[in-house]
């Protein structure tokens, strides 16, 4: 880190340099996160992208903007360390409620998850706004159908949430290897739960007939 | 572990003792939540919560709501009842008939405390996250990058010729060339009709007159002509036309 | 700008590089160009904004982000050697016109041909659209005006129409004779034949004073 080190300087004729210098114009003109293919359409095909994409996150790992990677898509934003001085009052995302919130985390930490087994984890119905709220977000999609008696369709996170919550992955959510070793992100058994908890039982039939007019 | 799981971002109902459990019911979600809540009120682990003093915390809280004539939901009540039911399983001496055990249901009860409360602090820790818009920031405003279709034309050197070929055929004055085809003339037939019926007293059929020929073009013209010949020659008055009906046979003789 | 340097560094614990950090992210996730004031408002009333901009324009004048000052206000910028790939440009192979092969052959055959003489060729008027065509495809160029009354502006074909139609000049194209002998030029017209010879002896000698300025 405090080793010296040069800066890229096409003056240096270094042909390196030129590619990361189109790599560096084109991500910080785009107005979507890039993947490497797309990059690639800009700067050609002969390109080492990636080793651009190397060089560029070096150079910025410590300056107050930095080069990130979300779900395989990279664009540049400013330091967190520095949250304090740019963050607006204004531009404060509107609140997500509790239950936007925990349904939120579960289809993050368990996708892709029917409706029914989000409620079987909240012990509550969900109300149609919930999942709406979240997918106009566009942190949650769609993710197709389970193939299990209902057929119920499942959901699933986006590229877009990895990226407003700075993570590179999936595998990067908060403690999720703590909890899949506590097994407390098995599949969750629906017939057990409403065995145990009669009320949740009436819950999931209700979920089935909701899904089937969703 | 343990230390995560106090982290909680959530306005919950600041309900951890029993003397302000009396708010109304409507500020948990549920019954699991509230059980959630009392659970963590233990202040422990909750893999080392006491299920049985969770059971009492929640009966006891639905009773204060009773006594309060507070609304209280029939899921609470329903949840209410099991709980007491899973109360005296766990109190009672064993009975190995019934299954699930006792035991087995509470440790499932706290499973699912556990993982609701996983999920709780899942969300908060997400929501405590450097956000993007909120705490780091993209360009607001890019310059974009653009796609610029260009149209790559596609001909070839025939449709080129082709098409010259095309254009000289249609600039060219039209120009109408009839084949020599193989007739028998008007005139013609006029002379070989009144040349032969000159000679025929009795009726004769048409066909007679005409010339031999393998070319049925020739005979169909043949045909033609020679009749136009005799009602010509019929007009003149040098022969007589005969004919039973439409399309019946034409008879001809001299006048 | 070839000496070495060190990249700013926080955990240089250098201070003036964490003024510089905060400048640098307060520009990029400006939407509008910021003047020294509007910086001030964000990284403090005793930050020496100036020096941080002038630390900045120097690291970024090489890279393919560029720093610069319009009237005053400071924005980043991609550098603008660099606008060449900044629009990527979608090829469509696109089937030529009927009216836009048969003017070409046109064209071809008669360069340099005037518009009207087109015209009079085809029999039929030609759209403004038609002559854009070709000449966006690059297959034909305006070839001068010709001196006669109203000095009509002609048209001649380009090398990129030999080289496209795999002709090596002009005198490639199948003469009259060759399109009659091929069956292009049906019914035949022993008159017009004869009428066409000339034109075609006059047309080679066209060809020839083209070549030349070609």
């Amino acid at each position: 880190m405090t080793e010296p080190r040069l800066p890229l300087d096409p003056a240096a004729l270094d042909p390196a340099a030129d590619v990361t210098r189109a790599v560096e114009a084109t991500l910080f003109a785009a107005a979507e996160p890039l993947s490497v293919q797309d990059i690639a359409a800009y700067v050609g095909p002969d390109i080492d992208v990636k080793a651009a994409l190397a060089t560029l996150a070096d150079l910025y790992a410590t300056r107050g903007v930095t080069l990130v990677e979300r779900g395989g898509k990279w664009h540049f934003q400013t330091a967190s360390d520095l949250a304090h001085i740019l963050r607006r009052e204004r531009e404060e995302t509107r609140k997500l409620s509790r239950a936007g919130i925990e349904t939120l985390a579960i289809i993050a930490y368990h996708e892709p998850v029917s409706r029914a087994e989000i409620e079987a984890i909240r012990g509550v119905q969900i109300s149609k706004g919930t999942l709406d709220v979240l997918m106009e977000a566009g942190w949650v999609r769609p993710a197709g159908r389970r193939e299990t008696p209902g057929r119920p369709l499942t959901f699933a996170t986006t590229p877009a949430f990895l990226a407003h919550f700075g993570l590179e992955t999936r595998r990067d959510l908060p403690g999720i290897d703590d909890l899949r070793a506590a097994g407390l992100l098995d599949p969750v058994d629906l017939a057990f739960e409403a065995m145990e908890l009669p009320e949740t039982g009436a819950e999931a039939e209700e979920l089935e007939s909701d899904d089937d007019h969703a | 572990m343990a230390e995560q799981l106090v982290i909680d971002a959530f306005e919950l109902p600041k309900a951890v003792d029993e003397d302000r459990l009396t708010v109304d019911v409507g500020s948990w979600e549920g019954p699991l939540d509230l059980l959630l809540t009392l659970a963590r009120s233990q202040k422990v682990d909750l893999r080392e919560i006491s299920i049985l003093a969770l059971v009492d915390q929640y009966l006891a809280f639905i009773n204060d709501a009773k006594a309060l004539k507070l609304e209280l939901a029939a899921d609470y009540l329903v949840m209410a009842a099991w709980l007491a039911y899973l109360k005296s399983g766990l109190l009672l001496p064993k009975d190995p008939e019934i299954e699930p055990s006792p035991e087995e249901l509470a440790m499932r009860l706290q499973l699912r405390l556990e993982r609701l409360n996983a999920m709780r602090d899942a969300g908060a820790r997400l929501m405590g996250r450097d956000r993007l818009g909120r705490d780091v920031f993209a360009r607001p405003a890019p310059e974009g990058l653009r796609v610029v279709r260009k149209s790559l034309w596609d001909a070839n050197l025939f449709e080129l010729i082709q098409a010259y070929g095309h254009v000289k055929v249609r600039a060219e004055p039209p120009l109408h060339i009839v084949h020599q085809r193989n007739v028998l003339t008007l005139e013609e037939a006029i002379a070989r009709v009144s040349r032969l019926v000159g000679a025929a007293i009795e009726w004769t059929v048409i066909q007679r007159f005409l010339p031999e020929s393998d070319d049925p073009q020739f005979r169909k013209s043949a045909l033609a002509s020679s009749f136009l010949a005799t009602l010509e020659l019929a007009r003149q008055g040098k022969i007589a036309l005969r004919q039973e009906s439409a399309f019946a046979p034409l008879y001809v003789r001299a006048a």
